[in-house]
């Protein structure tokens, strides 16, 4: 069975406990941090295990690059102390079954693009940004067999994940890309930062999608016009997985000239987008789900946000229509970009 | 039950008319040429008939190497086979048309043969009667309804108004088939290049021991004229009525009723 | 060919005949289905045509000249493919047209479509009308032979030889002309794209076509196409790359539209009056183009343009596609779809009804004289309203 | 051209008439499983007075009518068991008058869901009628006709409990009015008059409705649905008797089934709301989501989904392309709400007994006073074993209903002689005396509702 490689001591002998004295949902000093790290370590309650809400943020403030979050949900699993309620947990569980056949495999050229679970999505990939890139899991039907399993850290089951992720990283090797560029960075932060972490091989590269835009912007660069508009990041939780990726954001911004606007909850400070917290098992979850996104889209709306970028279809389902009500034009990521280089992005309405 | 059917290849005028230089002519260029209407229908009996009955049909014409391709559609709407005597005879009279087809099929094994009751180009209607006297077998024209045994056609001709008649004709025998017959099948350009592969004879009047003196017209064609355009169309206006009382003078003015 | 050998045969019989291929978008009435709404037969609609296929193709009903007109109403308009719920809807137009070729292949189809098919292998045109007469549309006007200019001016049958139609397919070579396009037509050598003889089964009759245009414009050096007809313009884009024919292909809205933001043609002169658009199928639906014809009639100053109630990708067919303009199994009653259409302008208000599509135009404008309504609304074609605008004589 | 068909083509016109092969193929076909049955004329009217003369000459000749809507019944309750008329009332459709005050329309026969819903939606944004859950084209009146029940069957119950009045073609060829437009008035009442509801659930064997006015009902601005799920079936009764006294929300309706996995084992209940502001819906998502159900939530025993704006327009059930087969039937029962555990666990017996994906659903009628409970059975279109199979799963679900203390909806000929069969006697005697008295000749939509 696959281990959490975990520090303990590295963390025990942390200083500054960021993973818990940073968090924006729990109000937590630095010796009740270290009080309720040593519990968790040793495998005994918390009230962290009970009142997280599975953010992901702690991995990305952990400068040992240790891994708090994982080890919190790990915890919750052996001390069943799930954050959502049993159907929802089964639901989720169940919903990534592939039903719908085996998938075609075939021989993937370079660069490949992974859609995961957003076949659906597929619209989104077209024009110069993306020409030339051959497709993995095209077909919503059989999407399931390239489902990266990740969402799980939400459902305190690592055990799923760790059955069910090595036959998925199995169907994608067999297309045979060696560099493979996922569309969702909850993809890439399992290929990245989980499966090492646990000690599941990856035989392929992964990359992650701002990176590719960015590498393939500077390619068009002649084409691009500055877009001057105002825009907001909504920060997806799998983005804690690779903070080393996130400077991509504004390294992009900058380059198809568009404002990143100065606000309260941007980066290190993102706010959850609400879609698992409103679900939660913890007394006035709808309502604590309701009041994030309200802090959260005020904050945008006060600095003058005229477009919010997302990089999650999950985010994407809970805001976009939250934020079009302020007024608030929602857009993917890769669909900014095809509009600076003078394309009419899909999703652009 | 073998059949053969005697086809020609006649221009498409569609809405455009002219007479050539030669003035016994029209002028050619740039005109579709097509199978006869009334062949057509023939060959559509004929594949009707062997379709039930089995047997073969043979397609026959007389004419220049362009003639081929009415040939061709025949065998793609069902002949067997096909063959074209080599000669030119736009010009040249009925009965020597007539000498030539007699000289082709008397060789044939046949139990019917039939044409379209008339060319769309001359219109003469003689062709067939004539070829039918010349082998010594019975005939009947502007046959509307056919169904044959093993040794008899029950055939109906049409009269004027449309009253019919009814015959039973003893085989071999020829027919000359009128338009409404049988509703001929449409032949896709896939059937038509199918029959690319079935066998196309072509001979020559020499194989037929004929020489060029068989051909000499008995009848001369010397002038072709268009319709005279001086007649001027007359508008009937009014209210339908009015224009309804109107159109009924003038034909009873010209005796048409 | 039998149900085992038919190419759809593992999906045919997925059709529930729920009846969402008869609606319009927002689902008003059940008349979007113009065969449907001609006869309001369940056999007439997609779902009961579906049905009938299995049915034949499995021995459960014999050919019948009924059953291959109920086909042959089909006008390809594809509203049907816009509605369907269901993933095999993507094929349902090449259920049809597979059934459609296959009565081909058996001569089993209506004398109506026998005459087209057999017109255009003759004559190279549904009418039957002289080949020789393709080039007289352009007598009386300055418009030059293609001889290697910028753009392929294609015309088609209906803009060749329908008379209305003809002025239609004159007054866009004026504007051309006026906006300094470089560009030519074929006149008397042009030959039907092909386009209605495809949707009537006829495939193989259409490959030679295709082949020989495509051998015939590469010869002549084409690359870039524009045409009157939406039909040309669908068969061209998408069907003629298969036979090696790769060009760009405008229809002329779009060529127009890029004109008029090009400030090459100055529409500035306006037109004061209500225009109501009218979506052709082979345009809209079936190459997505919604845009292009309204931008230009926005960009006309005066003009207001008001939308029929069931337009773009919910917009009533004119009942002329899949060769009915010619064959006209839906004509001859006030419900036909043309006629419905005409009332439907009508009902907007507007004093124009604006075409883009020559079939459309035709089909259009008779059933607006059968509504009675020819003083009180017109149908143009939009580039005649351009010309308008911009003031050439 | 035999002499009924003369006759008919007089009436509706010669386009409107067929005895060809292909109408008369598709007319015999129900969507559903039933065997079909050929009738020998397919007519269209237009108006009431071409129904009053088919009616007639149908008595005159003894020939069977079978009047058709949108044919979506799914229990072939518009296949011609003894051949005659199929009468396709679509060409009858127009909204003849809708009353923005009084809340009501009144429609001609063939006027479709979709086609009132649309119309509704352009001309009076501020009403709605119940719309059930079939494809758009399914009819005003042959939902009446069947007691059906739409989108709005929790707050006000069936849809044949919202007719304002009726016209009726009588079997005997009387054109009859009933309701306040029968005393000349406007449309907008059933009551008081002596009450005849002779028609409604007879499904078309008392007469033709050619005209219905249906109750309308206020539409509000902001239309949304929430989910909640649950594991333990048995405690669906309980969650519905909740909500529904919470009097906030419109549809609710609680399903599960085998396909997509995700559902499997599950109990989804959707409820849609309606508000005219933000205030009221956040009013009502706090009642019910979190004062109403947060106690479950809480316990681990119920999560809540989400509330998304809009409301799904209804679909065709995927569930007809499972298996790729394109057909589905269900047996819809009308039950006691307690009865869902049960309803779900024997239903579920049944469909994995016979192979088949299960699907079932229950959807509130009344404040909990009665559910729809539909249990759906796919079937592969061109594979005759998969709809044998369906059809036996059909009958014994038929059978379960009515021993799980439940009546069935619509039920095809097997379950209607099962109704039959334990109806009470005196009832029995009515029926059959109404049937004689309406019917004499025994021309309407004969085989349904045989009395014998």
């Amino acid at each position: 069975m696959y281990e959490l490689k975990f520090n303990e001591n590295e963390c025990l002998s942390c200083v500054t406990c960021d993973c818990l004295t940073k968090c924006q949902y729990m109000d937590i000093d630095k010796d009740t941090a270290r009080t309720e790290i040593s519990k968790i370590i040793n495998g005994e309650d918390s009230f962290v295990l009970h009142n997280c809400v599975t953010c992901y943020a702690c991995e990305e403030y952990c400068e040992k690059g240790n891994h708090p979050f994982y080890l919190i949900v790990e915890r919750q699993e052996e001390l069943d102390i799930p954050p959502l309620p049993k159907p929802l947990i089964r639901r989720g569980i169940q919903t990534g079954i592939p039903f719908r056949g085996e998938p075609d495999i075939y021989e993937a050229k370079e660069p490949a693009l992974c859609m995961g679970v957003f076949s659906d999505l597929l619209y989104l990939i077209q024009g110069k940004l993306f020409d030339g890139l051959s497709l993995i899991s095209m077909d919503p039907r059989k999407m399931f067999h390239y489902f990266c399993q990740l969402m799980y850290l939400h459902y305190a089951r690592t055990s799923v994940i760790k059955e069910r992720l090595p036959k998925i990283i199995e169907t994608i090797a067999k297309h045979n890309a060696t560099e493979i560029v996922f569309f969702h960075d909850e993809c890439y932060g399992t290929y990245a930062s989980y499966a090492p972490a646990v000690g599941i091989e990856v035989p392929f590269k992964p990359v992650h999608l701002f990176e590719y835009l960015y590498n393939r912007l500077n390619e068009l660069k002649d084409e691009i016009k500055p877009l001057n508009l105002k825009v907001a990041y909504q920060r997806p939780c799998s983005s804690r997985l690779c903070s080393d990726k996130h400077h991509f954001v504004s390294d992009i911004f900058n380059l198809i000239g568009v404002e990143n606007v100065k606000r309260e909850y941007v980066d290190e400070n993102g706010l959850c987008c609400g879609g698992t917290i409103q679900g939660q098992r913890r007394e006035g979850s709808r309502l604590r789900a309701a009041d994030v996104q309200q802090r959260n889209i005020d904050d945008m709306v006060n600095a003058g946000t005229e477009v919010c970028v997302f990089n999650c279809p999950a985010c994407f389902n809970t805001l976009a229509a939250l934020v079009n009500r302020r007024g608030i034009r929602p857009v993917f990521m890769s669909d900014l970009c095809r509009l600076a280089i003078g394309e009419e992005p899909a999703g652009w309405r | 039950m073998d059949v053969v059917v005697c086809i020609k290849r006649v221009p498409d005028t569609a809405d455009v008319v002219e007479i050539d230089a030669s003035g016994n002519d029209i002028e050619t260029d740039g005109l579709a040429f097509k199978i006869n209407d009334w062949d057509e229908y023939a060959l559509e009996a004929a594949v009707q008939l062997t379709e039930k009955q089995g047997g073969s049909i043979i397609a026959i014409t007389v004419g220049p190497k362009e003639w081929d391709d009415v040939l061709r559609r025949a065998l793609a709407i069902g002949a067997d086979r096909a063959i074209r005597i080599d000669q030119d005879m736009v010009t040249a009279d009925c009965y020597a048309v007539a000498k030539v087809l007699e000289a082709l099929i008397r060789n044939l094994s046949y139990d019917l043969v039939l044409f379209g009751a008339q060319s769309e180009d001359f219109g003469s209607a003689q062709l067939g009667v004539m070829v039918a006297e010349l082998l010594g077998i019975p005939h009947a024209s502007l046959v509307v309804s056919l169904q044959v045994d093993q040794t008899t056609a029950r055939i109906k001709r049409e009269l004027e108004a449309g009253t019919l008649e009814a015959y039973a004709v003893e085989l071999p025998a020829l027919l000359t088939i009128q338009t409404g017959i049988n509703q001929p099948r449409y032949i896709s350009m896939a059937g038509i290049k199918r029959a690319m592969s079935k066998e196309l004879q072509v001979i020559s009047l020499s194989d037929l021991d004929l020489t060029q003196e068989t051909l000499s017209p008995t009848v001369m064609l010397e002038k072709l004229e268009l319709p005279p355009k001086d007649k001027k169309a007359e508008l009937i206006s009014g209210s339908p009525e009015e224009s309804a009382e109107q159109l009924a003078r003038i034909l009873q003015n010209s005796g048409i009723f | 060919m039998t149900l085992t050998s038919y190419k759809y045969a593992d999906t045919i019989h997925r059709c529930f005949r729920c009846g969402y291929c008869k609606f319009p978008t927002n689902w008003a009435d059940v008349n979007n289905c113009p065969a449907y709404a001609r006869f309001r037969m369940e056999t007439y609609s997609c779902g009961g045509r579906l049905w009938l296929i299995r049915a034949w193709l499995s021995n459960e009903i014999e050919w019948t000249d009924h059953l291959a007109k109920i086909m042959y109403t089909c006008t390809a308009c594809k509203n049907c493919e816009e509605k369907c719920p269901l993933r095999f809807n993507v094929d349902i137009m090449n259920m049809i047209t597979a059934v459609k070729g296959e009565m081909v292949e058996r001569g089993l189809i209506p004398s109506q479509v026998k005459d087209f098919l057999e017109n255009i292998q003759r004559q190279g045109n549904p009418y039957g009308k002289a080949r020789a007469k393709r080039g007289e549309w352009t007598e009386g006007i300055e418009i030059p032979k293609y001889k290697g200019q910028d753009f392929l001016y294609y015309v088609g049958c209906v803009g060749s030889y329908d008379t209305r139609a003809q002025e239609t397919a004159r007054t866009l070579g004026k504007v051309l002309t006026k906006a300094g396009v470089s560009f030519g037509v074929l006149g008397g050598e042009e030959n039907c794209d092909g386009n209605e003889v495809n949707a009537l089964g006829e495939e193989t009759l259409f490959e030679m076509m295709a082949e020989e245009n495509v051998t015939q414009f590469k010869e002549l050096g084409v690359q870039k196409i524009v045409t009157l007809s939406p039909h040309s313009y669908n068969t061209f884009k998408n069907d003629y790359p298969l036979h090696d024919g790769n060009f760009e292909v405008f229809h002329y809205t779009q060529a127009l539209r890029d004109l008029i933001q090009g400030e090459r043609l100055d529409v500035s002169r306006g037109l004061n009056t209500r225009v109501a658009y009218h979506d052709p199928c082979f345009l809209g639906r079936w190459n997505g183009e919604y845009d292009a014809p309204r931008m230009i009639l926005n960009a006309i100053p005066g003009i207001e343009l008001v939308e029929l109630e069931k337009n773009r990708a919910g917009a009533l067919c004119c009942g002329g596609g899949g060769g009915n303009f010619y064959t006209d199994f839906l004509g001859g009653s006030e419900s036909s779809p043309a006629r419905i259409r005409a009332r439907e302008a009508y009902d907007t208000g507007a004093n124009i009804l604006a075409v883009a599509c020559p079939n459309c135009m035709t089909m259009l404008e008779d059933a607006v004289k059968a509504e009675g309504l020819e003083d009180k609304i017109d149908v143009k074609d939009i580039s005649e309203i351009v010309v308008e605008a911009t003031g050439i004589a | 051209m035999d002499h009924v068909k003369e006759a008919l083509a007089v009436i509706v016109g010669e386009e409107h008439v067929s005895t060809e092969p292909e109408e008369l193929y598709i007319y015999s076909y129900d969507l559903g499983t039933t065997e079909p049955r050929r009738p020998d004329y397919a007519v269209a009217p237009r108006t009431t007075e071409e129904v009053r003369r088919i009616v007639e000459l149908a008595n005159q000749e003894k020939i069977p009518i079978v009047p058709l809507g949108g044919g979506l019944s799914l229990a072939g309750l518009a296949v011609p068991l003894q051949g005659g008329i199929a009468l396709d009332l679509k060409r009858m459709d127009t909204i003849i008058e809708v009353s923005e005050k009084a809340r009501y329309a009144v429609v001609e026969c063939g006027v479709s869901q979709g086609q009132l819903t649309a119309y509704l939606e352009k001309n009076h944004p501020n009403l709605m009628h119940s719309e059930p859950g079939a494809p758009p084209q399914a009819t005003i009146a042959g939902n009446v006709a069947i007691h059906g029940q739409g989108d709005l069957a929790q707050p006000y119950g069936f849809n044949s409990d919202m007719v304002n009045g009726l016209e009726v073609v009588l079997p005997t060829g009387e054109v009859c009015k009933f309701g306040s437009c029968a005393v000349g008035a406007n449309w907008y009442t059933q009551h008081p008059l002596p009450d005849v509801g002779l028609f409604l659930g007879w499904a078309g064997t008392t007469g033709i409705i050619t005209k219905v006015s249906l109750k309308l009902y206020p539409r509000k601005k902001i239309q949304g649905v929430g989910q909640f799920v649950v594991e333990d079936e048995e405690l669906i009764p309980e969650i519905i008797y909740r909500i529904t006294h919470t009097e906030a929300a419109h549809d609710v309706v609680a399903f599960s089934q085998a396909i997509p996995p995700f559902a499997s084992g599950l109990h989804h209940i959707t409820i849609n709301l309606s508000a005219d502001s933000e205030k009221e819906l956040d009013f009502k998502m706090e009642l019910i989501f979190d004062d109403t159900l947060g106690e479950y939530i809480r316990s681990g025993d119920g999560g809540f989904l989400g509330f998304n704006r809009g409301l799904q327009r209804p679909q065709i059930s995927k569930t007809a392309d499972w298996r790729k087969g394109g057909g589905f039937e269900y047996v819809g029962a009308i039950m006691p709400v307690e009865t869902y555990p049960q309803c779900y666990r024997r239903g579920r017996e049944i469909s994995e007994r016979h192979d088949i994906p299960y699907t079932v659903l229950g959807r509130v009628i009344g404040m909990s006073h009665a559910m729809m409970f539909s249990w759906t059975y796919a079937f592969n279109r061109a594979d005759l074993e998969t709809i044998r199979q369906a059809r036996e799963a059909l009958h014994e679900t038929d059978d379960l209903a009515l021993e799980l203390g439940g009546t069935i909806w619509k039920p095809g000929i097997y379950g209607q002689k099962l109704v039959l069969e334990r109806i009470d006697p005196n009832t029995l005697k009515l029926m059959k005396k109404v049937k004689q008295l309406l019917d004499p000749n025994g021309i309407m939509n004969p085989g349904n509702w045989e009395v014998s």
